[in-house]
């Protein structure tokens, strides 16, 4: 099952390559939301205080552009219903395509952190950089796999219906409500807005564990009934 | 179930030449592979099968024939495990269509309108890429891309370049890497020139002799109707002909 | 006073939204009633 | 084609048999428990509006939870059932469409009662608290209940067979069951941290008087009846509709045999070049 969830990652991963349609489409996309919410936050220092909620959120709008291209890959010529012809485990389906889901967030997410630093003048506190860093990373880690599972988990029920456009973010936009609270909660205490110190930032991200715990052994549990029948 | 009908149980024991099928029991008898009876299936509200009988042995080449709308896709579609059976019985490899289709989906290849291709991956990725999900070797791999003349200088050409026949190809080439036991092969000549279509018969007849059983859906009868040990006439969601021409091979 | 009309007004929001689910249940009930047999109606 | 005939007089048997007596979803039962229901609806209006005395703190505005703690709880009741309607259809041996009716309707009423327990809350927010909406764990989940159970409504929309909407809703009412905690758990330790935001006490039951706690219990019953009788009337419907589509289908596949053995008989009167046919040997 590992390695059959391996290859379609792989596969993902490589039709994107040479497609480059998130690359030149979905970042660029996630790039004037962040300028947008400049635009209607034109207030003195709000923008410093809620960059790291206007990343999320534009995480979760790009979340679901990505899922929309990740399963349109696969119903552009049929391919689900002949990988489940081919009896591949609904499973490892889901498992694969949460993995290449979650590394092109992950990469987004990058991209917008980043771009959180240009635009809204975030910056890592210099007294305790380190002890940032890495709750950042682990942050990024742990929201990410949860967004990829249920983002993979309704993006593949609404797969083929129509009108699945507007079911989708009706189903995920509720379901990701906790990852949107603890991670902006969390990078809020990695960066130190106003005053919010690393060591706070730790229970958000256990909050982030245990939702990807749920959301993975869920998804992987449901995903197989929710598509095949 | 029935374990001589269970092809997956030796396949992989067995060091098989023959590209097509991963198991063929030296069957004295024909095996039923195909049994359906008064199958009614829906698409929507539609009963795009209004009770179909049919009944299919082991290596024949079974031609279905009809008018669009007959409901010869839906047909294959059922066969292949995933559409429901909403009333009737229907078994295929001795595996019950009605309560446990998902077990027939690996041991059936399904040749749809779609081709269920990556069309940004190459020729040589789609078809590895199939093949390895069921655990095929490289040696397997590299026969049926052959087999299917998708080798060579075609082999690493993107797939939305190809033409409509070689993409047909490749997808008959993703078949054969899966080792399907019951091709289910929706209109497989469209698209293909004359030397392509030489090629499919070529492959189908040497598919069936080494045991596969296949069910094609086709409008040219004269190109398929060569080919088939019997035809089948879908009309409104029915099997009406039953016609028994010839058994066994050519 | 004007307690009263955020009062009365969630009385009545919450009675006319009852009054108004339960008329189109009970009106669907009859419709569909209409072409159904007797001996298909397993509560009867 | 001999085998159409039976089933086509079949078909029109039953369609003559179908003149029912019965032209309503309702039964004794039903009945004697709508009226229980509008009667204690009636008292509840009475005791609420009427006998029950001002509260201390909140004065008169108190007087929209004998309405609003109902609601609620109707939902919440309403969102319970649902998710044990999908466990039991997902579950147990024989799959019941029963079930998933039950699970269907349920939720059904669930986002109906949610939708007015969020309309009458921001009231009585407004009275209370000053404003309509206060971003407190409760009042926010089930906010974000109510959209969760909409999209609920909306997959068991998509089409598809009954048991594939059955096996499809079951499991998102499942699904449903491990986010609502999750979601809950999670923005009430979003709101903790928020001191600012103090949120009056909305359980100040240790304060109410007897006649202040009879009226909400007479609140709770007269809805849970309601819910009791919408159930009962919403699954009927629904199991007549299902048995419709079912009918439709049974008409669907009439005329579709029809269209085929005219088809046939065309056919041997006029033989086509294509195949010969030796009629049927299977």
């Amino acid at each position: 099952m590992i390695t059959v969830a391996c290859l379609i990652a792989a596969k993902d991963l490589r039709v994107e390559r040479r497609s480059k349609i998130v690359t030149n489409q979905v970042l660029p996309f996630a790039g004037i939301t962040m300028v947008s919410f400049a635009f209607a936050l034109d207030k003195q220092n709000v923008l410093d205080t809620v960059a790291p909620g206007l990343v999320w959120l534009a995480t979760m709008f790009s979340l679901l552009v990505i899922v929309q291209r990740t399963f349109a890959i696969e119903t552009d010529d049929g391919a689900l219903d002949a990988m489940r012809v081919a009896g591949v485990d609904p499973r490892a389906i889901f498992v694969g395509k949460a993995m290449a889901l979650g590394f092109q967030l992950l990469v987004l997410e990058a991209m917008l952190f980043g771009a959180a630093v240009i635009f809204y003048g975030e910056s890592i506190p210099s007294n305790n950089a380190f002890g940032s860093v890495v709750l950042l990373v682990t942050t990024m880690l742990s929201a990410t796999c949860g967004l990829a599972a249920v983002g993979t988990l309704y993006g593949g029920l609404a797969a083929g219906f129509k009108g699945s456009e507007t079911l989708l973010p009706l189903l995920t936009l509720p379901a990701v409500a906790p990852v949107l609270i603890g991670a902006t909660k969390a990078v809020e205490s990695a960066v130190g807005t106003s005053g919010a110190v690393v060591s706070e930032g730790w229970q958000w991200v256990g909050l982030l564990t245990l939702f990807a715990v749920a959301a993975v052994v869920g998804g992987a549990l449901a995903f197989g009934p929710l598509i095949d029948d | 179930m029935n374990a001589s009908l269970n092809p997956f149980s030796s396949a992989s024991a067995t060091a098989n030449d023959d590209p097509f099928v991963g198991n063929t029991s030296n069957n004295t008898e024909p095996d039923l592979v195909i049994a359906l009876k008064d199958v009614v299936a829906v698409l929507g509200n539609f009963p795009a099968l209004a009770g179909v009988s049919i009944t299919v042995q082991r290596g024949e080449i079974v031609l279905l024939k009809g008018p669009n709308g007959a409901g010869k896709t839906t047909l294959l579609r059922l066969c292949a495990g995933l559409l429901p059976v909403e009333r009737g019985a229907a078994t295929i490899l001795g595996f019950d269509l009605v309560t446990q289709r998902q077990l027939v989906r690996p041991h059936v290849g399904l040749l749809g309108h779609q081709n269920g291709l990556y069309l940004d991956l190459s020729v040589r990725e789609n078809v590895e890429f199939w093949g390895r999900t069921v655990g095929a070797s490289a040696h397997e791999i590299a026969g049926a891309m052959s087999r299917m003349g998708v080798s060579g200088r075609l082999a690493d050409v993107g797939v939305r370049k190809l033409s409509a026949g070689q993409k047909r190809r490749t997808s008959l080439a993703c078949l054969v890497a899966r080792r399907a036991q019951v091709w289910l092969l929706d209109e497989p000549h469209a698209g293909l020139d004359a030397a392509g279509r030489d090629e499919l018969d070529a492959t189908l007849g040497q598919a069936a002799n080494s045991g596969a059983t296949i069910l094609v859906a086709s409008h040219e009868l004269e190109r398929a109707g060569g080919l088939a040990t019997r035809s089948v006439d879908v009309v409104a969601g029915q099997a009406i002909t039953d016609s028994n021409e010839s058994q066994g091979t050519e | 006073m004007e307690d009263a009309g955020f009062i009365l007004g969630s009385y009545f929001l919450t009675f006319a939204t009852v009054a108004l689910y339960a008329w189109r249940a009970v009106r669907s009930g009859r419709k569909v009633s209409q072409q159904v047999p007797d001996d298909e109606k397993y509560w009867l | 084609m001999t085998t159409i005939e039976p089933a086509k007089a079949e078909h029109d048997t039953a369609r003559q048999s179908a003149l029912p007596s019965q032209r309503s979803t309702a039964t004794r039962g039903t009945r004697i428990i709508g009226i229980v229901a509008v009667v204690a609806l009636g008292w509840l209006v009475a005791f609420g509006l009427g006998f029950s005395p001002a509260d201390r703190d909140q004065d008169e505005s108190v007087r929209i939870l004998y309405v609003h703690v109902p609601t609620i709880w109707l939902a919440y009741l309403a969102f319970v059932v649902t998710a044990v309607s999908s466990a039991m259809y997902l579950f147990s041996k024989k799959k019941s469409l029963g079930w998933d009716r039950a699970a269907g309707a349920s939720a059904e009423i669930g986002v109906t009662f949610v939708a007015v327990t969020l309309a009458v809350g921001a009231m009585w927010g407004r009275l209370t608290w000053g404003v309509f909406w206060q971003w407190d764990a409760r009042l926010t989940t089930t906010a974000l209940l109510f959209v969760t159970y909409i999209g609920y409504l909306a997959v068991r929309r998509l089409g598809g067979s009954h048991e594939q909407r059955a096996k499809r809703s079951a499991v998102l009412g499942m699904i449903a069951v491990v986010e609502i905690p999750l979601v809950h758990f999670s923005v009430k330790m979003w709101r903790s941290l928020h001191q600012e935001a103090t949120v009056a006490n909305l359980d100040g039951d240790t304060k109410m008087d007897g006649l202040m706690l009879f009226s909400l219990f007479v609140g709770v019953i007269a809805f849970t009846l309601l819910y009791v009788w919408l159930m009962l009337h919403r699954t009927r419907s629904m199991a007549m509709e299902d048995l419709l589509e079912e009918r439709g289908l049974d008409e669907a596949l009439a005329v579709r045999r029809a269209e085929a053995a005219e088809t046939a008989t065309a056919a041997t009167s006029a033989p086509p070049t294509a195949t010969m046919k030796t009629g049927s040997d299977s």
